[in-house]
């Protein structure tokens, strides 16, 4: 499904991804992990098209993604749930879901899909024409999922949901994001800084430190592993 | 050493340019360049080094011309109204000149458009009329001592924007001009190097005014204060490079000789072609026309080592 | 230390530059003969910036005057012994008084004119006549018309072209000539708040009070005011019947559209600058009839050789049916400068400004004779839009046609 | 009262033409932290464009702007793909810097060029109801002065529409709000900024018509640029049904003056409020705070 080979990203002179390879498998739900500043939202942010590689190739279901620009890697099937959300703030919950959709082939299905984001979070339907900038942190969280899902992705990217939220929500929105996956078959990149979260729902996880992948393997494999629970979880 | 040296020569020639010249024209058109170099060095203190794009700068130049003249005509020595005229224009940034800084960035650029734009309409109501160069004032008048003075106001100018590129002062304004949040932050007072600079910047343009107001014999009250006189001091310094000791005097050199030789042979065309030079300068030479050198010097310099 | 090596460069190639560009123009000037070949006149005048299309006029007028003169001989001067051909250099200074200046400098002392003809407009005259006092050069000037230069002891400056009190005059003089029983008595007075606007004022009121009208409503307004709604209004509630005012020419647009708006039509509309614009009744349509306005020359005045000019024009220029006023005013200004060369015998300076002082001519824009402080004794004209055609109406000397009284807005 | 009134009026009509003029400015500067201080000068020249088509093929000014308006989208996008484009990747504040000081160029260029090509002289439009009033309880309506209040009021709200109604109209609202997080919507960013570009130059052609009507020369650019940057600042920064407000705001302002200062410090009283709005609430009189 998702193939990256051998990245290398740079800004200006500093160097932030050093050959990054992996791959996500279509139905799965994949996690990068690792700490603050590892490189794990610059590896989002090339996928998503708005960083380009130095070097390597990035490929969506056999067609490069790298070398388009941004608005294209959409329409590849590739949504993205940035960090921070980034709302449009000033505009509806309505409005938000419509420009998710933006792409000539979401327009189509554009009740459908309303339909069943709004099954998903009953919240956002309650509040369809409230500014995106007045709702609670969980609720701009489900609203940027929401919008992602809107463009029908076949690829879901996932940048630090759980950042600036309470666990418990967290957890229900992590718990959506494993039905997504499963019922409607989204293939799920997460990237995660609370580690052992990512790797309980994760079928397979990579780690990232200083920009390049040092770990692989499945999610609760690499929560059992004594490196991952030395540098990460914070245990003994 | 060597710099001094040529510095030196170039002083001493253009103090004896007039005895070789001997033309009144080429007289007039040197304190012109005076002028606008020095007039440009002003703005370009407050705008170039510190990031303030001031496009107000004809309300100082006019306050600095009307106290001039005043006094001029009145019968006060005119090396003793060209600082009074000075003091006046830092008067008025006492007055109006730091409460705009509650404006930043471009609300700043268009507040101070428009209180230089109040000024003018304020000046033209108050003033309407043209202020004439009296008999005995007009004896007193000389392009040669007008030359004199402006480029003794143009090079102290050039000395003090120098002085200040490599002082501790000129450092705090560059950061304010790079990122001013970031500059508060690691504890510089913006506020006060903005008023720093705005008070260096608006002596200069009071003393430019004074020499426009010596130099032009006749006009209308008004005449310094129109926007021209915001606007040409910016062009210039953009030419020839903002935020540089050399680029509003290289600016100020183009602009007038171009203007000069275009003028007379293109007509209307000249301030096409100056608008053109501008753009093409803001667009592809953000340091302006002295950056080319910079860039001819880094490209040498690559090649060597 | 790279920096100041930069510089150092930058400053000397400058100077260099400059002294080089000095050298190459001093042969120019040593190149003097000791026969003149023509008779330098010089102008700076505005051919390019906002007062382009008066400078345009203005030169028009010199350079027919010019060619009128040399096609006919040239200017005897009795110091050669010879006629010489008048060789007017035009130069322009982009409507900007600073290069007004600069460039009548460079005349005098790289082209060493022997008198200086004006440029377009009050703002850029202005600075002309302290740098041809300063420079000891005659001036001869149109399209000037505040009279205060005149007044400050200037000895090297002269105007054959109409002022405000010479307007203001004529303004009356024309309501004076309007039947008792028609005339207007209340006068409305629009003071534009620059100093021709309030030297106007001056006279208005005293020249209402001379002759018994009364003002009814007088106020001020700035160069950039394009809303005169208030001032119309208090016209109206005032009852003028009279109004005059010097605006600026889109004022003297906005003025007559709100007055229609308003629906207040004095009897009289007198706006000395703006209407005289050859596309005032473009711009207008036929709101633009009975206003009157700035006549300092006129195509149809039948003073000598006034014809000859508009027919030359004409063949210069075809397809043009309004000729500006500057272009009649430029050449009476050659006329009287000519004249007063041939009667000085010499081209020395000093000698043309005592020639010109004592003139006593006929012009084709009338007789002209000069004031010990430089203004003219002159002729005014006003013009009047009547039926799409900007008519000459006053002096009574020079045209036949009358003054049409502005009927209301609903009777047109 | 009378009089008030009718004073009045005349400041609900050049309010009118005040947020006309600074509509497309607004929208530019709203979209993409453009300040194109050349908006005067395009203004300027849609009134010599309608002119134009008036005097050759004798159109009503208000029909001319069938051609005016496209005209006007072309020469935006033009100036978009020429000049304006490379400055999108710039940081805020520099492209800020470098959009007003190159299209202060263009107002440099457009001013000389008109001057140059028509002569500085004083144009107007004359049609048959210039002039012509509706007589309201003795207060005399002009009928341009209404047009102009009838057409602000449509454009705003046509452009209020097509912002808030249309997918193409909600995705520049998104690019102006977050222009990265726009692209990954599947927003062609640089073609929404390329497009509301050319739309705010294309409404330069309403405030054309009615200047027009009224009377115009190549040097109103500057007036015009000066009064949309304070209706901008009034109206509070992208708020294009402030823009509304805001124009009005100034020009009651205006009109009330005269009873205050006087007629000569007309422009003065509508600079000062500038002023004061600028140094005290920056977003705006009916922004919110950022």
């Amino acid at each position: 499904m998702l193939e990256v080979r051998d990245v290398d990203v740079t800004y200006g002179d500093i160097q932030a991804l050093w050959g990054v390879s992996f791959s996500v498998r279509k139905g799965e739900m994949v996690a990068l992990v690792g700490s603050n500043g590892a490189g794990k939202s610059t590896v989002l942010r090339t996928l998503s098209g708005v960083q380009k590689p130095r070097k390597g190739t990035i490929t969506v279901e056999g067609t490069r993604s790298d070398t388009v620009d941004a608005h294209k890697v959409v329409e590849l099937g590739v949504s993205l749930v940035p960090e921070g959300r980034r709302l449009f703030r000033d505009m509806t919950i309505l409005e938000n879901l419509e420009l998710g959709g933006y792409i000539g082939r979401a327009r189509k299905v554009k009740e459908e899909h309303l339909e069943w984001v709004f099954q998903m979070f009953p919240v956002l339907k309650q509040r369809i024409s409230q500014l995106a900038g007045t709702l609670s942190g969980g609720e701009q969280q489900m609203l940027a999922i929401a919008r992602a899902l809107m463009s029908d992705p076949k690829l879901l990217l996932v940048d630090e949901l759980s950042l600036g939220l309470a666990p418990i929500i967290v957890k229900n929105i992590y718990k959506t994001l494993r039905e997504i996956n499963k019922s409607r078959n989204v293939t799920i990149l997460v990237v995660e800084q609370n580690v052992r979260l990512a790797l309980e729902v994760a079928d397979r996880a990579y780690v990232i430190e200083n920009g390049r992948i040092t770990m692989e393997g499945a999610g609760k494999e690499l929560l059992a592993s004594e490196a991952i629970k030395s540098a990460y979880l914070a245990i003994g | 050493m060597k710099s001094k040296l040529g510095i030196a020569s170039f002083v001493l020639l253009m103090i004896f340019a007039p005895l070789l010249i001997k033309s009144e024209y080429l007289l007039n058109l040197l304190i012109l360049i005076c002028l606008y170099a020095t007039l440009s060095h002003s703005w370009n203190i407050l705008g170039g080094y510190c990031g303030q794009i001031s496009l107000g700068h004809a309300t100082f130049f006019g306050a600095g011309a009307l106290t001039f003249r005043y006094l001029w005509l009145g019968g006060v020595s005119y090396y003793l109204a060209l600082p009074a005229g000075a003091l006046a224009s830092l008067i008025l940034a006492f007055a109006i000149g730091f409460p705009s800084f509650k404006m930043k960035g471009h609300y700043f650029s268009i507040g101070t458009l428009a209180l230089a734009m109040i000024a003018l309409i304020t000046v033209q109501n108050l003033l309407p009329g043209v202020s004439f160069i009296t008999e005995a004032c007009l004896k007193e008048y000389s392009l040669l001592t007008i030359y004199y003075l402006a480029f003794g106001v143009g090079v102290a100018t050039v000395a003090a924007v120098y002085a200040l590129s490599r002082s501790k002062l000129g450092l705090a304004l560059v950061s304010v001009r790079e990122d001013e949040e970031a500059a508060e932050a690691i504890g510089i007072n913006t506020f006060k190097y903005k008023v720093v600079a705005m008070s260096i910047s608006t002596v200069i343009a009071g003393f430019a005014g004074g020499i426009f107001a010596f130099y032009c014999g006749t006009y209308y009250h008004y005449a310094p204060f129109e926007l021209g006189w915001s606007f040409d001091p910016l062009l210039i310094a953009f030419i020839g490079g903002a935020g540089t000791v050399v680029g509003p005097v290289v600016g100020a050199v183009v602009f007038v000789l171009l203007k000069e030789l275009f003028a007379a042979s293109l007509g209307q065309v000249n301030v096409l072609i100056f608008g053109i030079v501008f753009i093409v300068t803001v667009l592809f030479l953000p340091k302006g026309l002295v950056g080319i050198a910079g860039i001819v010097r880094k490209k040498d310099r690559s090649a060597r080592t | 230390m790279k920096q100041a090596r930069c510089l150092r460069c930058l400053l000397l190639a400058a100077g260099i530059a400059i002294i080089a560009f000095g050298l190459v123009a001093s042969p120019v000037m040593a190149a003097a003969p000791a026969a003149p070949a023509g008779i330098k006149v010089g102008a700076v005048v505005a051919l390019t910036g906002r007062m382009a299309a008066g400078g345009k006029d203005v030169k028009a007028g010199y350079d027919l005057a010019a060619k009128d003169i040399n096609d006919a001989g040239g200017v005897m001067v009795k110091a050669y012994g010879k006629r010489l051909p008048l060789d007017v250099m035009i130069v322009d200074d982009e409507s900007d008084p600073v290069k007004t200046a600069t460039r009548l400098d460079k005349l005098n002392s790289v082209d060493k004119v022997v008198a200086y003809l004006s440029g377009f407009s009050s703002d850029l005259n202005v600075v002309g006549m302290a740098a041809a006092e300063k420079n000891k050069v005659p001036w001869v000037g149109v399209t000037i018309a505040v009279e205060a230069p005149f007044n400050s002891g200037y000895k090297w400056v002269f105007a054959p072209f109409s002022m405000s009190h010479d307007q203001v005059k004529a303004f009356f003089d024309l309501l004076d000539s309007i039947p008792a029983d028609q005339r207007p008595k209340k006068i409305g007075h629009l003071e534009l708040n620059v100093d021709w606007g309030n030297e106007c004022g001056k006279y208005v009121r005293e020249m209402a009070k001379q002759r018994g009208y009364q003002i009814v409503v007088d106020q001020k307004y700035a160069p950039p005011t394009n809303d005169f709604a208030s001032a119309i209004l208090a016209l109206k509630s005032a009852g003028a019947d009279a109004v005059f005012s010097v605006p600026a020419p889109p004022q003297s647009l906005t003025i007559v559209k709100q007055m229609k708006e308003l629906n207040y039509a004095p009897k009289v509309t007198c706006l000395i600058r703006g209407p005289d614009l050859s596309t005032y009744w473009e711009n207008m349509g036929k709101d633009a009839a009975y206003i009157i306005s700035d006549g300092n020359w006129d195509e149809s005045m039948t003073y000598p050789g006034n014809k000859k000019l508009v027919d030359a024009y004409k063949a210069a220029n075809p397809g043009i049916e309004n000729i500006g006023i500057p272009v009649g005013a430029g050449y009476a200004a050659v006329q009287v400068l000519a004249n007063a060369i041939e009667r000085a015998g010499t081209l020395d300076r000093q000698k043309i400004r005592d020639a010109i002082a004592k003139t006593d001519m006929m012009t084709i824009r009338g007789p002209i004779k000069f004031r010990a402080n430089g203004t003219a004794v002159i002729d005014y004209g006003l013009r009047q839009w009547q039926n799409g055609k900007n008519v000459l109406i006053w002096p009574p000397n020079a045209t036949k046609i009358k003054v049409i009284l502005a009927p209301p807005w609903d009777k047109r | 009262m009378g009089a008030l009134l009718q004073i009045l009026s005349y400041g609900v009509f050049s309010g009118a033409l005040y947020g006309l003029v600074a509509l497309g400015l607004s929208l530019v500067f709203g979209v993409m932290n453009y300040l194109n201080v050349a908006h005067g000068a395009l203004i300027m020249l849609a009134s010599y464009t309608v002119l134009w088509v008036c005097y050759y093929l004798h159109f009503d000014p208000f029909l001319s702007l069938i051609l005016v308006i496209p005209t006007f989208f072309v020469i935006g996008w033009i100036l978009f793909m020429g000049l304006f484009q490379r400055l999108l990747a710039l940081p805020e504040t520099e492209k800020l810097k470098n959009s007003l000081l190159i299209s202060f160029g263009i107002l440099l260029i457009c001013s000389n060029a008109a001057t140059m090509l028509w002569t500085a002289d004083e144009r107007a439009v004359a049609t048959s109801y210039t002039g012509k009033v509706i007589d309201l309880l003795g207060v005399r309506l002009p009928y341009i002065g209404l047009a102009t209040v009838f057409l602000a009021i449509i454009v705003v709200f046509a452009v209020h529409l097509f912002l808030t109604r249309t997918y193409f109209g909600k995705a520049i609202r998104a690019v102006s709000q977050d222009y990265e997080a726009a692209s990954w919507m599947g927003i062609n960013t640089s073609r929404a900024c390329l497009v509301s570009f050319a739309i705010g130059v294309a409404l330069a052609g309403f405030p054309g018509v009615v200047i027009a009507l009224q009377t115009f020369n190549p040097m109103v650019s500057f007036d015009l640029t000066n009064k949309a940057l304070i209706v901008l600042i009034l109206a509070g920064v992208g708020s294009l049904r402030g823009v509304l407000f805001g124009g009005l705001l100034l020009g009651v302002v205006e009109a009330a003056s005269v009873f205050l200062v006087g007629v000569a410090y007309r422009e003065v009283v509508g600079l000062v409020l500038f002023v004061l709005v600028l140094m005290f609430r920056p977003q705006g009189i009916g922004g919110r705070k950022a």
